[in-house]
């Protein structure tokens, strides 16, 4: 802490590049001034494992009180959080719950529970059953994303009367991947009823492609995150039927409180799951909010 | 050395890069027509036709710059730059003209990186490979978020068909034959290909070297602009983070098709042939439902085989 | 004591360069080889240096049958070979260059020291003493790099020394060194071929001539048996009448005026005029400045001072000029470009170039030079032999109808048939009142062919006299500083 | 044509990109010490010492296949790949045997890589760009998911400290130092470097062009394999998904530090210089709280300062 009671924060980010990272990076932001007397540093990695290290060292040369990481795609960062753990400081994750090594407090969503929300959502939704396609993320070794999607299977692939097919190509989490994995998979399985991505962004792209096709009357689309975008698809009553809400905003603030209450000492829930609510046609209104960060 | 390999020349011209590509492609088309039910349907072929816009549109940018002896990493970037300016900008401009503007944004980062190789004679790698990274970051900078267009118009120019045709799958074809003409038929673009062989020469043929080169990144950045701008209208969301890597299929794509990286070598139509053939496999390997990492494998090993068949 | 190659025969893609040469040298002997351009001289060396395989054929070596399989092979055979091009690696120092590959070591590592001493040693033994081994390549004038060349091939002592017209780019005093160091050579036992275009310098040097054309061995004489024009009748298959031409008539109005052009470090205060229909010569030894000033004044680099120089090579080609620089693959030719595209660089006109046109045009202008083999327009230019580019990069420039023609060394490497025929058109190109300088580093060429001659020394003009009224001791004396 | 600019030659050896080099990193280091309380502090230099060394270790080997006038882009798949396969090994091996296997992976993909250039004269870019696609897959064909080695002493390569210098920044001066020497004192490093300035000329003077063609891809191989080792002992996680663009650093490294893409040219130190440049860039803009975005933006024309200094 400094003289006047400001605490600084670190935030170590793993890839800023993309809307939820960037969303989220934000929201802590935001709510730190919303707080006052909290001074936040953010970094970001680029995809970098070791900038990822080298950041988070950067941060404990500058003496913050503790660092908030988003990892992203990073499966986890042993090193640097020994590394956190010898400087004596809380570490905050936020969204990505590392896989292996010590950390203070995680804050998060249950994306294996999202996934089997989308299922039970689409099972109800297709009496008749159908095909199904997935869209997935990448790379492969994408926890975050196989979670979501072995949800989704977990109930699909026990129902009557549906078939998944797997995109063999990744999203890239992108709305252009999301988009281009769409027209491959609408080439060969002209008859997909529904289709499930593991983020919004690439649901957005696979609408584009589903509306380019002629066929938005045919297939419906699932989705996670609640992404601005896909919220106001969602409400306009378009084939965007449902996404599980996995707020960067929410998660990010809530991060940044959990960082400040463990420096004020008080003794905190260790992980903290978010609740991921669905947000279909009927409930779109309450969670779109246009001016948010994501 | 010269390789003593047989040369296919017809009417004083050779063609022999053409012929190559030309095989290829027919022969994965054929192999793809007599393994795969799905490939000759027409949701397939017009899935085709739109996969091949944004590698096709960097592709031949990159040729001309490949070319002169040079190489456009920023391609990717300003794919990203472009596009998220469009999008911004339709929301306050009539969309023809945001997307024009977009398109110059392209052609202005071209002058600039063709003025930093031409004039202070700095190597295109390093000049593009730090604009690759500066563009990015203005791309961020401009919008941290993707960009959706309200305007349904802006979606119009990627999702219109002519026919069976989606019109961007035109707009490339026109870029590749208008681009083909002016390779070889404008003294601008024969200037172009003679820098690429041996720049003194042509320097010395009262040909100034300098503007050729600029205009090479120029129009390398126009096609980037062009990309960025159909690639948000096709997706209807610009996103910032868009179009990283894109340089490296392009490349694919020139040396697929015969192009040398040392310059002075290449044509459009062959360039096109390697654009199919990058396109043609990563369908494939979809049709074949490859995983996505084996196709990676596979897309590396067919990249090597194609260009050792060249070489022979 | 021989080395004798029996029925060699090289093609390059089933085009045949060499139809079964046979040949002997013997050790302590100079055996010249000459021909005409593309005769397959380089090819012939190329193979003896292993550096290029045979199609058939054999080589024996003190009787005993040999295969190269590489120059690794030659080298281990002592066969060296300094060829036509200069191959120094330009970053590098002399001593690098010289040694490369076997360089002195201590401890497993390169003692440099010693090798610097060693690569001094090395050329002051052979004459070329006054060359600085720490020096990089890329900082030595042309006629040094050459002698590096040559010291390259001498770093163990060879037992064969293969030369491809070294002389073409040496001159006065270094010629002479190359000439004394030739003979020590010969005493010492070392076999020398040596290829040349310079027949004078053949005859003067050679024991044997081996006489080549069309890749066939077509007369094996000796120097008391022959004449140069013995030669060139072989080499053309046909009697060259007149070397030089005729007088022209007298010189009409200006057409250039150059009044003390200076270029910071390269010539200074330089006047001289060309006029309509006369040729002009310019002599000097190697390093003496003309490249550079001809390019300044056709404004490829900028002047320091002066007047008469155009501001960029547009500008002087708007008014007329044309420029035929020295060094045709550096700065003549696109050389992996056809003919015609080369031949058409200077005459590009848009908007849409008219193939049809162009096709005519430039095939006129190949017909009119002679540019063989017939139907080379779509040819790579690279595939052309030395003497048929340098006739590709006049062709470009002849299709602009230039007023004045400057002219850097166009005969280097040329064959004697071939040079008569570039005399021929710089005579009548002079007659239709083209203003020509001419420059050379030949002095009977310079002497011959041209109406007056400028000498230049030190990157100055140093004298000018009439071609009738001078000898080549005086032009020579002239450009060595000992007459002024 | 020669540029005539004030070079620095010492006992007849020019080390004028040394010299720039130099200058640069103190211009860097003078304004962070007096810009920033933190700079000079010892927790931050030991940062430093970490931060260079994936960028450095891969610099080394790309400068060695530079040198050939050729390039590498595959590095980062490599550094992937060996990163991952030593995590694995590391549940069976012993941990210094697992990490050997890693590097000597390393070194066969550099084999495989400079056997495609030399034996069959493909184009550098293009051989290792297809490497790149090809290796990235196996890293994910071997491991989908990443491995976290259990065994606390597979950290104890990235995490061990000499003194106040990290051992894996020794292991680093250690490749420069060692490299330096190779490169000036030893034939196989000067025929290298010669190759690069004219290989025909190398070739004729009886010295295997296709063998040190081939040295050098899988000395860039051994290094790469080093730093996917030692990113991974450091991390402490290994991932198929690492390393993504790791080339570009590297190959600005090398330009940074004067090294010339066409061959030739180039040194270890001055690229040990770049390697500084680029580190302190980095430490600069974070330490100066310079938002993300905006830090690429500053890096690109960073770069092109510094390039545009040495060519002054
Ligand atoms: N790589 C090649 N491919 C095809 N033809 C070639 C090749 N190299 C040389 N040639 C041809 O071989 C013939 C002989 O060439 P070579 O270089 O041996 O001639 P030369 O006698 O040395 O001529 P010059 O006096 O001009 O040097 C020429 O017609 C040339 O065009
Ligand atoms: N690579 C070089 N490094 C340093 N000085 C050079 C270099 N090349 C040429 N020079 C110098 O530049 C001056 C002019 O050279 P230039 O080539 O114009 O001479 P030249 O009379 O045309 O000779 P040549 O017949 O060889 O072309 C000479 O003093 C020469 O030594
Ligand atoms: O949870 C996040 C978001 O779903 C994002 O869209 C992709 O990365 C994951 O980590
Ligand atoms: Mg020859
Ligand atoms: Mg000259």
């Amino acid at each position: 802490g400094q003289d006047d009671g400001t605490q600084t924060i670190g935030v170590a980010n793993f890839l800023l590049s993309g809307p939820y990272f960037s969303g989220m990076d934000k929201a802590i932001a935001a709510q730190a001034k919303k707080k006052g007397k909290i001074q936040i540093i953010s970094t970001d990695a680029n995809g970098d494992a070791a900038k990822l290290a080298a950041n988070i060292e950067d941060l404990l040369s500058k003496n913050v009180d503790a660092i908030i990481i988003s990892g992203g795609p990073l499966e986890s960062a042993p090193a640097a959080l020994n590394a956190i753990k010898q400087a004596g400081k809380p570490v905050v994750l936020v969204d990505r719950k590392f896989a292996v090594g010590e950390y203070t407090s995680w804050i998060g969503p249950d994306n294996k529970a999202i996934g089997v929300q989308d299922g039970q959502f689409l099972a109800k939704r297709l009496t008749d059953g159908g095909k199904v396609g997935i869209i997935k993320g990448g790379p492969a070794d994408n926890s975050i994303g196989l979670a979501r999607t072995e949800g989704l299977k977990s109930v699909l692939g026990t129902t009557q009367g549906i078939t998944l097919v797997e995109a063999p190509d990744f999203g890239n989490w992108s709305s252009d991947g999301g988009l281009s994995v769409m027209e491959s998979l609408l080439a060969q399985h002209g008859d997909l009823k529904a289709v499930f991505c593991e983020n919004d962004a690439m649901c957005l792209g696979a609408q584009r492609a589903i509306a380019d096709a002629g066929k938005a009357e045919q297939i419906v689309l699932a989705g996670v995150d609640g992404q601005n975008e896909a919220l106001k698809a969602i409400q306009d009553g378009t084939n965007y039927v449902v996404t599980g809400l996995n707020d960067a905003d929410q998660i990010g603030s809530m991060g940044l409180d959990r960082a400040v209450e463990i420096l004020s000492g008080a003794k905190v829930e260790k992980d903290t799951v978010v609740p991921s609510p669905m947000v279909t046609k009927d409930n779109a209104a309450q969670y779109y909010d246009p001016n948010g960060t994501f | 050395m010269i390789a003593a390999t047989p040369r296919l020349v017809l009417r004083g011209r050779d063609f022999t890069a053409e012929a190559i590509s030309a095989a290829v492609v027919v022969l994965l088309v054929v192999v793809a027509a007599t393994t795969s039910d799905t490939f000759l349907t027409p949701a397939n072929l017009t899935n085709l036709l739109k996969q091949m816009v944004t590698t096709g549109l960097l592709a031949f940018g990159m040729l001309v710059v490949i070319l002169t002896g040079g190489i456009d990493l920023s391609v990717g970037s300003v794919v990203a730059f472009t596009g998220i300016l469009a999008a911004g900008l339709s929301a306050g401009l009539p969309i023809p003209v945001a997307m024009t503007v977009g398109v110059l944004a392209g052609i202005a980062f071209g002058l600039v990186n063709g003025a930093l190789v031409a004039r202070f004679g700095l190597a295109p790698f390093v000049v593009t490979l730090a604009s690759l990274t500066t563009i990015r970051g203005l791309a961020f900078v401009y919008s941290e978020v993707p960009i959706t267009p309200t305007d349904p118009a802006f979606l119009g120019l990627g999702s219109a068909m002519l026919g069976p045709v989606p019109l961007i799958t035109l707009i490339m074809a026109v870029v590749f034959l208008a681009g083909g003409v002016f390779l070889s038929r404008t003294p601008a673009g024969r200037s172009i290909i003679a820098i690429g062989g041996n720049a003194e020469t042509v320097r010395l043929a009262g040909i100034n070297v300098r503007k050729h080169v600029i205009l090479a990144y120029a129009i390398s950045g126009a096609c980037a602009g062009l990309a960025g701008v159909v690639l948000a209208s096709r997706v209807g969301i610009a996103q910032p983070s868009v179009g990283v890597a894109f340089e490296l299929d392009a490349i694919a794509a020139c040396v697929i098709g015969g192009a040398a990286l040392s310059g002075g070598r290449g044509s459009a139509r062959a360039t096109f042939g390697g654009v199919l053939v990058l396109v043609l496999i990563n369908n494939l390997l979809n049709l074949y439902g490859v995983q996505s990492f084996w196709q990676q494998v596979l897309k590396g090993l067919i990249i090597i085989v194609v260009i050792l068949v060249r070489r022979k | 004591m021989s080395l004798v190659l029996r029925g060699v025969t090289k093609d390059y893609a089933g085009v045949g360069v060499l139809h079964g040469i046979d040949l002997e040298g013997r050790f302590g002997e100079v055996l010249a080889v000459v021909g005409a351009n593309g005769a397959g001289k380089s090819t012939l060396i190329k193979i003896l240096a292993g550096a290029q395989p045979m199609s058939a054929g054999e080589m024996w070596i003190d009787g005993e049958r040999v295969g190269l399989r590489s120059p690794h092979d030659a080298h281990e055979r002592g066969i060296r070979t300094v060829y036509q091009e200069l191959t120094l690696v330009p970053g590098l120092s002399v001593t690098e260059n010289l040694l490369m590959g076997d360089f002195p070591r201590r401890r497993g590592l390169i003692d440099w020291p010693a090798a610097h001493a060693r690569a001094a040693e090395l050329l002051e033994s052979i004459g070329f003493g006054a060359i600085d081994p720490r020096t990089s390549a890329e900082r030595l004038t042309v006629a040094r790099q050459q002698m590096v060349e040559i010291a390259k091939a001498l770093v163990t002592e060879p037992r064969v020394l293969i030369l491809d017209e070294p002389s073409a780019v040496l001159a006065g005093s270094d010629l002479d060194s190359l000439f004394a160091l030739i003979r020590r050579l010969r005493e010492r036992g070392v076999l020398v071929i040596y290829v040349s275009h310079r027949l004078a310098e053949v005859l003067d040097l050679a024991d044997s001539i081996v006489v080549i054309k069309d890749g066939r061995v077509i007369e094996t004489t000796e120097p008391a048996r022959t004449s140069e024009d013995e030669l060139i009748r072989l080499m053309a298959g046909r009697r060259l009448e007149q070397i030089y031409p005729d007088r022209r008539p007298e010189p009409g109005d200006l057409r250039l005026e150059v009044s003390g052009l200076t270029r910071d470090g390269e010539f200074e205060d330089v006047s001289f005029t060309l006029r309509a229909g006369e040729v002009v010569g310019m002599f000097g030894l190697v390093g003496s400045g003309r490249s550079e000033l001809a390019r300044c004044v056709f404004g490829a680099e900028p002047a320091s001072a002066g007047s008469g120089a155009y501001g960029s090579p547009a500008e002087a080609i708007a008014a007329g000029l044309a420029l035929v620089t020295e060094d045709r693959k550096r700065s003549g030719l696109v050389l992996g470009m056809s003919v015609r595209d080369n031949i058409a660089l200077t005459t590009l006109k848009g908007p849409l170039i008219d193939l049809a046109r162009q096709r005519d045009q430039i095939g006129g202008m190949i017909d009119r030079l002679g540019i063989q083999p017939e139907g080379c327009a779509p040819m790579v230019v690279e595939h052309l032999s030395g003497g048929n580019q340098q006739k590709a990069v006049l062709a470009k420039w002849l299709l602009k109808s230039p007023r004045v023609l400057l002219l850097d060394e166009p005969t280097r490497g040329v064959d004697m048939a071939t040079r008569v025929e570039i005399y021929r058109m710089i005579d009548a190109l002079a007659r239709d009142g083209v203003a020509v300088l001419l420059i050379s580093s030949d002095l009977t060429e310079v002497i011959g062919a041209s109406d007056r001659v400028l000498v230049m020394a030190h990157g100055r003009i140093v004298g000018e006299l009439r071609s009738e009224q001078t000898s080549e001791d005086q032009v020579l004396a002239y450009s060595m500083g000992t007459l002024t």
